[in-house]
């Protein structure tokens, strides 16, 4: 995918340090108080501000991260053609598996084992069995029921 | 082609075949003119004493592509973008759209078992009347049924070669599907998808009747047969 | 760049004299031409393992339910292990080796004109982890239980619960060799990039690169870009196996189809990632032989980073009616028929190079010829499969297994024949003995075509992949098509028959065969303008290169060839 | 062990061990991407996992934040002072970063072992499996980026192989990217 340059001409020196000395300690500080206003989010209670938070300040920090502490700012463009190229073909893999696994539901399917764990009654069946401090797999109670519900099969195959 | 070795037994089985003709047609016409051409070249340019290789310079090669490489890359093309149609029409008739069935059928498939829960002479299924069949499924011919496909423990695939019919079943899920018999006799039901030891042995037969035989059926149902083996 | 020529020289001495031990030189060895000569004979050994596998589950088809000479009675299990580690040898632990870390260990130093890998100590580390899941690998098979019967896809629930395979140690060993063996190939893929991107002699532009390392490069991108995920998988799937996690299972909150997708997002990438090496062998080859220039060097590589993208597109084709969402079908069944445009044009391409040549029928131009003509034949097939309609008949189905053989078969076995056959000159210093070898070659070539011409048919008439006794399916078992199955049977017993022709040639002559020159084809790429073998530290002094690989037959000399490295 | 001539080679303009280092990275992103991204189909998936996240300690995930953040400040600061010929200030940091690495464990352990003994292994259930897959994947990363640091400190101390602090810091800071997505995904998003 990275078609390397032609023969290498040396307008890049080996050490970045000498290019302008970032204050290190200014982006560092930056980052804690990203990281204290993310945190203000669960505080509020607000679910969609604390989501937007969160993953919006995640992004602003790796961002920061990697501009001036990975130096990619100062590094050779295909190498951040390769790195974003990865996190495309991740968006691509989510986007392109959503439908089956993200979905319970779709053309001519129904995932009724998905679709029964996440019916309240579950929920409120885990809360129950997690009082009692047994680890028994919340989803497991659920599951009877997913079989009963979608193949009703005569007792042979139990 | 497909019917020369399997019979058509469904109502969208000729449209697969008819889908497969032309995939066989396009790919055929173009598989043999390129190996004639391969061939021909070879021959034609074997190294003979006194024969010098010629040596095309990026202009003589791009004359060369334009004329020998983009005339038939472009017909491809055209050819691809025909299969790409009669892929997806072929596809949306049999698995994107349910026609109004008259029947529902639930296939449950497990380790190395079919189990088929007909609708019963009352034609509902979840009646008192249902009757469950192992490894056997009787169809009357001609009638529209839409089937739940399920499986108990691992993945599965409910395949009718002589419908044309093909879905895996999944543990958890329940996919649904149609078809409509058209064709009177006894075929096979295989698993297509590798389910374990038994995956070779849980072959099911499939009686498709005439409404009379169908009826008879109904009455005195043959079901719960012992397995065979 | 700081090297300069008087450093070079030096450099280049003081390798000299630092003696080896007999250990330090086979075993131990960090030299990228040694390496290369240990992945090729253990996936050589992998490969006779894999083959017989293929033997005995081919003896269970023909003659059902007796015993096979050599292994005995064939259970269910057994031949669900036997196809399953079939599949498994053949890709991960013959082809790749072979014709990605073999040939790539051997030709990128050498092609790209550099005295070794640019880190030496994990090309070798990489070999061991390689060795490791071999032997990991093999112990999956004696285990309690037996070895891993869920095809190589180990599709969970049947490869995550124990109750279902029936084998409780196998699934996890298996996955763990897998996982070994992907640990093994990114280390030795970020060595193949970083030497080829880095290492290049001076005055190499980046279209002055042979088309083999160009290739086994992208070949390693797409294979680090791909394996993540399934890495990902791994891990979970083993939790799921012995930790008692729930990734993939229903009753859990877990779902089967998300391994599906995290494997074929691997597989499909997968499977150009071994086709690449091979194309880049032939465009070599066929290039030398018929004393040509590469057709259109530019659309070649541009075609190929074209399939390279387009391969991430189009895995679901493996999912067709496994389950997913009908409608994403659609969406796959274009980008898969849309693959074959690049490939058709590349196949264009390579035909067209020989226009105007002057061919002579040596033995690797046969093989790579006849890589042309079978491949063709399995990229033509695969849009039956690609065109979701017709993927509804066909999939797992035997017309499936024909076409991946047509399509692995050219790239594993006559892709590494073609690559042996050329370069041997240059690994062992020696000839081969020309005419066994072309025995070798028809009879290996039209047994193959015997094999697996017959499973396009038998696939038509409804047989199914790993169902080993047809005789439950009264529509499979009519007699004509157990005449198939025997014929095709006969026809590999003839195929691996031919094989000990080729094994024995190639041992015998590594020592004695006919001393070779430097450059015995008159190539002009840089592995072809230093001694056979290459001693340590191959060139002295490195080479400049001052012209593209293919400069064959230009106007004006009287030789029909132009080194890269000679200055006139 | 003599390096060979290949290594001191840069024809793409950038230096071997940092090309070598970026590709390690893009098949790092690969990797956590994919595992990431099924917890994240699977959260999207699964409303009732807001449930169980909602057991994470959350000031344990902050405060390991900031210690990452903190331990990459001192990578990046060896760097500068490697960039300088400094190789004792530079190995001193990065002990500084291998202490921001313990420090990390060292609460890791303690919020793991509280969380288990209250029942939330990793058997429990979806939302648990993912949790203990992903932060066991990141925290064995960072023992293996400490465990190489405190080889590179030991060298850059004698003034050897000083390129590879930047090698090394370049690592870490892709160690602490992972765990500034782990940490809202896990602990936030309740």
């Amino acid at each position: 995918m990275s078609a390397p340059s032609p023969h290498s001409h040396e307008h890049h020196p080996d050490a970045h340090g000498g290019a302008h000395a970032t204050n290190y300690v200014k982006i560092w500080a930056i980052l804690l108080v990203l990281l204290a206003v993310s945190l203000i989010g669960p505080e509020l209670g607000i679910r969609t501000v604390t989501l937007l938070t969160a993953f919006g300040i995640a992004v602003v920090k790796a961002y920061m991260v990697a501009k001036y502490f990975m130096h990619l700012n100062i590094e050779r463009r295909f190498v951040v053609q390769l790195l974003v190229v990865c996190l495309g073909l991740m968006t691509l893999f989510f986007l392109a598996t959503a439908p089956d696994v993200m979905k319970h539901w779709g053309m001519n399917w129904r995932n009724e084992s998905a679709k029964n764990a996440n019916i309240p009654e579950a929920v409120h069946h885990e809360a129950g069995a997690e009082a009692g401090h047994e680890a028994a797999p919340a989803g497991h109670e659920a599951a009877p029921a997913a079989h009963e519900a979608a193949p009703a099969a005569h007792g042979a195959g139990e | 082609m497909l019917e020369h070795y399997m019979q058509q037994g469904s109502s969208y089985a000729s449209q697969i075949d008819g889908l497969v003709w032309m995939v066989l047609l396009m790919t055929g016409f173009w598989f043999f003119l390129v190996q004639g051409a391969l061939f021909y070249l070879l021959w034609r340019y074997r190294a003979r004493p006194g024969h010098k290789a010629v040596y095309l310079d990026d202009a003589a090669e791009h004359a060369f592509e334009v004329k020998w490489i983009e005339i038939p890359h472009r017909v491809i093309l055209i050819c691809d973008v025909a299969v790409i149609i009669g892929a997806i029409t072929v596809w949306s008739d049999i698995k994107l759209s349910a026609p109004k069935h008259d029947e529902v059928i639930r296939v449950v498939a497990q380790q190395w078992a079919w189990t088929f829960t007909h609708a019963g002479p009352d034609g509902e299924l979840d009646t008192a009347d249902d009757i469950v069949a192992i490894d056997e499924m009787h169809l009357q011919v001609g009638k529209t049924y839409s089937y739940e496909l399920g499986a108990k423990d691992v993945l599965h695939a409910f395949s009718v070669p002589v419908f044309r019919l093909k879905q895996d079943a999944i543990p958890g899920r329940v996919i649904t599907g149609w078809f409509k018999p058209t064709l009177v006799g006894e075929f096979d039901v295989q698993c297509a998808e590798i389910c374990g030891i038994g995956h070779g042995i849980m072959p099911a037969r499939l009686y498709v009747e005439t409404p009379e035989a169908h009826a008879a059926w109904l009455a005195n149902p043959t079901h719960y047969l012992a397995y065979k083996f | 760049m700081a090297e300069t020529h008087g450093h070079e020289a030096h450099g280049h001495d003081a390798h000299a004299h630092h003696e080896e031990g007999w250990f330090t030189k086979y075993f131990f060895s960090t030299d990228h031409k040694m390496i290369a000569k240990q992945y090729l004979f253990t996936g050589m050994l992998l490969g006779a393992v894999g083959a017989y596998f293929a033997y005995v589950f081919r003896m269970q088809m023909a003659f059902p339910n007796k015993p096979v000479p050599g292994y005995g009675l064939v259970t269910g299990a057994d031949y669900n292990s036997l196809v399953t580690n079939h599949g498994a040898i053949m890709i991960f632990w013959v082809a790749m080796p072979v014709l990605i870390a073999a040939f790539g260990n051997f030709l990128i130093p050498l092609m790209v004109g550099c005295d070794d890998m640019v880190f030496p100590r994990i090309n070798r580390l990489s070999y061991q982890i390689f060795l490791l899941s071999a032997i990991v690998l093999a112990a999956s098979f004696f285990v309690q239980g037996g070895g891993f019967g869920g095809a190589w896809t180990a599709y969970p629930p049947l490869s995550a619960k124990a109750e279902y395979s029936l084998t409780p140690l196998g699934p996890t060993l298996w996955l763990a060799a897998v996982a070994l063996e992907f640990v093994a190939f990114l280390l030795g893929g970020i060595n193949f990039v970083t030497t080829a991107m880095n290492s290049r002699a001076p005055g190499m532009k980046a279209f002055d690169i042979p088309m083999a390392v160009w290739m086994i490069v992208i070949a390693s991108i797409l294979f680090m870009c791909s394996v993540g995920p399934l890495v990902a998988g791994a891990v979970m799937l083993m939790f799921d196996q012995q930790v008692g996690t729930g990734f993939f299972d229903p009753d859990r909150g877990g779902d089967p189809v998300l391994w599906q997708h995290l494997f074929w997002f691997f597989g499909h990438p997968e499977v150009y990632v071994v086709l690449l090496p091979a194309l880049g062998f032939v465009a070599e080859i066929i290039t030398v032989f018929s004393r040509k220039r590469l057709f259109a060097y530019k659309t070649v590589l541009y075609t190929t980073i074209g399939t390279g993208v387009l391969s991430f597109f189009v895995w679901a084709h493996h999912q067709f009616i496994a389950g997913i969402d009908p409608r994403m079908a659609n969406v796959f069944s274009v980008t898969t028929v849309l693959i074959s445009i690049p490939i058709a044009e590349m196949m264009f391409v390579y035909i067209a190079t020989m226009f105007g040549g002057s061919i002579s029928f040596s033995v690797p131009m046969l093989w790579a010829l006849a890589f042309i003509v079978e491949f063709l034949l399995g990229g033509v097939t695969g849009i039956f499969l690609g065109a979701s309609g017709a993927d509804i008949y066909f999939h797992d189905t035997y017309f499936v297994v024909a076409h991946f053989h047509y399509t692995f078969f050219p790239i594993a076995i006559i892709g590494t024949y073609a690559g042996l056959t050329y370069w041997f000159p240059k690994m062992f210093g020696r000839h081969m003995n020309e005419a066994v070898n072309k025995v070798h070659f028809w009879v290996t070539i039209t047994s193959f075509n015997g094999i697996f011409l017959p499973l396009f048919i038998l696939g038509s008439a409804g047989d199914h992949r790993r169902i080993f006794d047809y005789s439950n399916f009264p529509e499979l078992s009519q007699p004509w098509m157990q005449d198939m199955r025997v014929f095709a049977t006969v026809c590999l017993l003839i195929m691996l028959a031919a094989q000990p022709l080729f094994l024995v040639n190639f041992f015998y002559s590594m020592f004695k065969g006919k001393k070779a020159e430097a450059n015995p084809w008159n190539a002009n790429t840089l592995e072809w303008q230093c001694p056979s073998p290459p001693p340590h530290g191959n060139f002295s002094p490195l080479p400049e290169v001052y012209r593209g690989p293919y400069e064959y037959s230009a106007e004006g000399r009287d030789q029909d060839f132009w080194p890269q490295n000679s200055p006139t | 062990m003599v390096r060979p001539i290949a290594t001191t080679r840069s024809a793409s303009g950038v230096p071997t061990g940092r090309l070598a280092v970026w590709w390690l990275i893009a098949s790092e992103i690969v990797i956590f991407g994919g595992l990431l991204v099924c917890y994240l189909l699977h959260r999207l998936g699964h409303p009732e996992w807001a449930t169980y996240a909602s057991h994470t300690n959350t000031w344990a995930g902050a405060f390991n934040t900031f210690v990452l953040l903190t331990s990459s400040l001192s990578a990046v600061l060896a760097h500068k002072a490697a960039e300088e010929g400094n190789g004792a200030k530079a190995a001193n940091l990065l002990l500084v970063t291998c202490g921001g690495a313990l420090t990390f464990l060292v609460v890791k352990a303690f919020e793991w072992t509280y969380e288990i003994q209250h029942g939330f292994t990793i058997t429990a259930n979806g939302f648990w499996a993912f949790y203990y897959t992903a932060a066991g994947l990141h925290g064995l990363h960072v023992i293996a980026g400490a465990i190489i640091m405190l080889i590179v400190a030991a060298d850059a101390r004698k003034g050897k192989e000083l390129q590879r602090v930047e090698l090394i810091g370049i690592y870490w800071h892709f160690v602490d990217l992972v765990w500034i997505f782990l940490f809202p995904l896990l602990y936030i998003a309740k």
